[in-house]
């Protein structure tokens, strides 16, 4: 095992990897930001290094100032977490360069199912349903016309580098798609310095279907179920569960191995997640992978008992994973909100600035991950997630009875939070009939 | 921005090869780097590293860098001065990395309380990656303080000299 | 189902009652004295009364306040909570003649196994290990004296009303067993307005060991596993844990399935918990039978996923058990500590007084259930337990983990707590290595 | 303390027999009750209660007990008066219960605004467990205003009546 890994993130996620790491024995270092010099999660950790200014550009982004505080600080292995560096293939190759272990896949198992065309390739082979589309990188407009007429209008153009809804445009017609790709490639250039992008058939009223995967260096893979993320706003996820309501329990069985199946040829170490998209036939379309631990990745450990993020240090140091397949039982549910600081009355205006009040949640089933606190100040230059609600409960309807209750009892102000808009989802038709899809928020804001 | 892993790769391809000088150039960049005799016994085994605080010694023989603004700019930002209250400023680290003040070993520092810099006197030294960055005083005056030990980790911002300006 | 219920408690009891009845959909009064008025946790209540001055003689323990205050509201339950009037036969009878449901048992089943004496009588019918001793109440010190030398000193003189370690002594000759008996009268009649005692065999080395079991009103009952909670001070608990480690399967399950049987044989309905002494042979003596739900019952509802205070709720309101004893399975291991407002450098001394900071605990596993937050002022009337920290590990060394970590976490001040006692106690090797007793934390106290 | 199970079934066999008049005493205490001519209308039958603060109205009749101290202290503590900005005093409620300002149906109120009052004036019953208790002004002086509508439930130290000292 590590005696001292260094984590390259911030906020809640950052507090996550510490404790995970103490209950390893496993020494921390957190590097920071000036911006975030106050941060509460640093108290925690064994040692601080501050490695530049707010902007992520000139700190949390730059890999040579995070290796020379890894270097100093005689850390033997650097943790990502999720967003910055986490998917960056050149640094995991740095990392090893510098014989730091990054924890997280091998760059070349990261680069392999971080490309969405290879990814998708090798996904063909093991059996995991993907979408009919382009085979790869669209060279030539009028070739991914001619792909779309073939799978059918809507169809939507995707960034090969891209994640989180930049570069992304939906096509009904050809006219569309033409002024779509053109738009898509140049906000995926400004956004992932790639501008190239490929075309997919785009799917009406579908979930989002996610199956949380773990690997080992030793050729091990198990999948811990799946999560129901359909709940989004902009492509960005509100509300995650685990498991997905009504979901016929053959097919999940199948796309939960088929994914265990996809990471395990790929010689996948770490934390993956296979995301897909289900129709209203129940039918699976591969979506990407992400090579690292996810925000939403609680409510599997709920389900589960299984620690997610101390399971990605382990097998990064080398051991196996700590449990086979038959091991992994579904033990009631789970439920996921992500606290925003942002005003649901102002178009989610982020809020940043100094939380003066602040109540946590509590009770049975309930578990808040966060990093604030009364006092804190909430800098601008970051993600607005102030903190996860999670909550389980022995069914789903107990699940979002507690979710309302530990809901109704934070108290987060003056800052604006989305906790109404929570509370509202939770008391919405379609999300506790399980009638929801990934635009039902979007659909029902606009009213 | 600079590809890290080609600087570290003619890093490994000098000490592989005890070589001393390093010049490579091109159109978009300049990157010259040297080490000293490799049979010359290895500088600054014996400094001394305060417990607790920061890690364990570099363990290889440190070289020196320079790099053009072009090619050394992800690695080497100018360090910014800082207003003290007693009217002295404060140059500050830049970077992270192990603080020298001295460019070799058995050398004399570049610096030490009482002298005159410029903007351009190369103040200490900064080795992150196995690279040694010189880092440059910015400012003009006389040294009134040196807040860094010789051989210790420093971190973004951090103090390393007092000058009283002119 | 009721439509209301009101609660006859204050704290964090009172705010975990809410939460179970909120999670049913059934309505809240809480009554409330003059020193809670600002106590948080009335503002998640659906409406409060106002019962008195904050002397609980005034407010918490008048019987006829808390019955006009159902009344006025128009609530059809009450839940006693545990402490106040949880035990009191008598107001349990009161609600029943004002046709107000008590939620609890009967007030015959309370007094049967409420009181001692008729509660050691049933044990032996129904199989349940009790303790060589007196078959009453003494009248007579002489006979006293003659049991003891039966069973053999040291013997422990109890309160038949007692509770709480007040009114015992243990006297290890005659001198002090005469002795005791006197004091024990005189103390026993100050605390309960009974001064009448009886003497038993008194363990050394013993661990306390004590089943819960819920039972209903059509004769079902089951018990819900076993807590050890021998980490005590002067007879109060202080870290509770779910399961005893290190106990035979075997004997563990007889001596759960008889505290099952006991409850049925009362016809009791609701929650108890029947406590014992484990000696080092893994000998069970039935201690008492706690008539209500208890301080510790997170940790049971944490490795069993039962909730336990819905439950009473649900068979107060005539339903069924939700569950049978084999839907009942133990996951994990689960530990709590009470943190008090006490100051552990000052011979504990309470600290009443204005809590300026406070950060709660988080991550996997970790619960919270507390009444404060910055900003509460603790009243000097009450008790000085301000929150318990329940956290939950796939295994009983997991879980120690998780608690330094959560404990570590927490800031409360300036008032002082338990927080630091309870991080020595669980680096405490007695305690990792499960041999301890219930005197280990007085005899390293005293160190 | 007193039985309160022994206080409802006196009046359980009081309704049930259609009594008007209770008088029981001993040595330690003495129970009076008093009922109507259960033939008469039920009283308050019409009061308005406020909606979501507080529950239903008592559907029963009511009638009017006065104990001696010994024996009601459980049940009737004097009301304490507090000291209003304005000068006046308020008498606030000594207990949990519904405020009744007449002693029965169609009687006139035991005072109304202007009425003068000294300490043992009665001002109002509160009804709790079906007991009615008499509440005296324990000060002297004139009602300034009546704080709480005929019928509605009271809580412990609510104000009830403001009055202006002599």
């Amino acid at each position: 095992m590590f005696s001292r890994i260094l984590i390259a993130n911030r906020g809640e996620i950052a507090l996550r990897i510490i404790r995970a790491a103490k209950s390893l024995g496993v020494e921390t270092v957190c590097v920071y930001s000036t911006a975030d010099k106050d941060g509460p999660w640093l108290e925690f950790a064994d040692k601080t290094v501050c490695i530049g200014p707010g902007p992520s550009a000139q700190s949390y982004l730059r890999i040579e100032r995070i290796i020379a505080a890894a270097e100093v600080t005689g850390a033997d292995a650097i943790h990502p977490g999720y967003g910055f560096l986490s998917e960056n293939a050149h640094f995991n190759e740095v990392c090893r360069d510098c014989k730091i272990t990054f924890i997280g896949p091998s760059p070349e198992a990261m680069a392999l199912l971080g490309d969405k065309v290879s990814c998708k390739r090798m996904a063909k082979r093991t059996g995991t349903p993907v979408f009919p589309g382009t085979e790869g990188a669209i060279e030539d407009i009028d070739e991914a016309v001619k792909v779309a007429e073939e799978i059918g209008y809507p169809v939507i153009v995707k960034a090969v580098a891209g994640g989180g809804g930049r570069g992304m445009r939906v096509a009904r017609d050809e006219a569309q798609l033409r002024a779509g790709i053109d738009s898509a490639r140049q906000e995926a250039a400004a956004a992932f310095g790639n501008g190239s992008v490929y075309v997919e058939k785009f799917l009406e009223n579908a979930r989002h279907f996610e199956v949380q995967t773990l690997g080992d260096s030793h050729g091990n893979s198990v999948h811990l179920f799946e999560r129901d993320c359909s709940s989004q706003r902009r492509h960005q996820k509100l509300v995650e569960e685990a498991t997905a309501p009504g979901v016929d329990p053959k097919k999940r069985d199948a796309v939960c191995k088929s994914a265990a199946e996809l990471i395990r040829n790929a010689a996948y170490s770490g934390a993956a997640t296979v995301e897909f998209l289900m129709d209203r036939h129940q039918n699976f379309y591969m979506l990407e992978v992400n090579t690292r631990v996810q925000v939403e990745h609680p409510v599997t450990e709920m389900i589960t008992g299984v620690d997610i993020v101390a399971e990605t240090i382990r097998v990064a140091s080398g051991e196996p994973l700590s449990m086979k397949q038959d091991d992994i039982k579904v033990n009631g549910h789970a439920i996921e909100v992500r606290v925003n600081a942002e005003d649901p009355d102002r178009n989610f205006m982020p809020q940043a600035g100094l939380i003066e009040t602040f109540v946590a949640p509590g009770g049975p089933g309930v578990r808040w991950d966060s990093h604030v606190r009364a006092g804190y100040r909430i800098p601008p230059n970051y993600d607005s997630m102030i903190g996860k609600l999670i909550v389980h409960g022995k069914d789903r309807g107990t699940a979002i009875e507690r979710m309302k209750i530990a809901l109704g009892e934070m108290k987060i102000g003056p800052i604006r939070t989305t906790i109404p808009l929570h509370l509202r989802i939770m008391d919405h038709t379609d999300f506790v009939d399980a009638t929801h899809d990934i635009h039902f928020v979007e659909r029902w804001l606009k009213k | 921005m600079i590809d890290i892993r080609k600087l570290k790769e003619l890093v490994r391809l000098m000490v592989t090869n005890d070589l001393t000088e390093l010049d490579v150039r091109d159109e978009q960049e300049q990157v010259t780097i040297k080490r000293p005799n490799p049979n010359a016994p290895v500088p600054y085994s014996t400094v001394h590293y305060p417990q607790g605080v920061m890690g364990p010694a570099p363990t290889h023989a440190p070289g020196v860098a320079s790099a053009s603004p072009q090619a050394a700019s992800a690695l080497l930002a100018p360090p910014t001065v800082a207003a003290v209250a007693d009217g002295t400023k404060a140059i500050e680290s830049p970077m992270v990395g192990t603080f020298y003040t001295m460019p070799g070993p058995g050398k004399s520092p570049f610096v030490q309380i009482g002298s005159k810099v410029n903007e351009d006197t190369i103040v200490c030294l900064i080795e992150a990656m196995k690279i040694f960055n010189e880092i440059k005083a910015e400012i003009s005056g006389t040294v009134e303080a040196v807040q860094v030990k010789n051989g210790t980790a420093v971190e973004f911002g951090q103090p390393l000299f007092r000058i009283r300006p002119d």
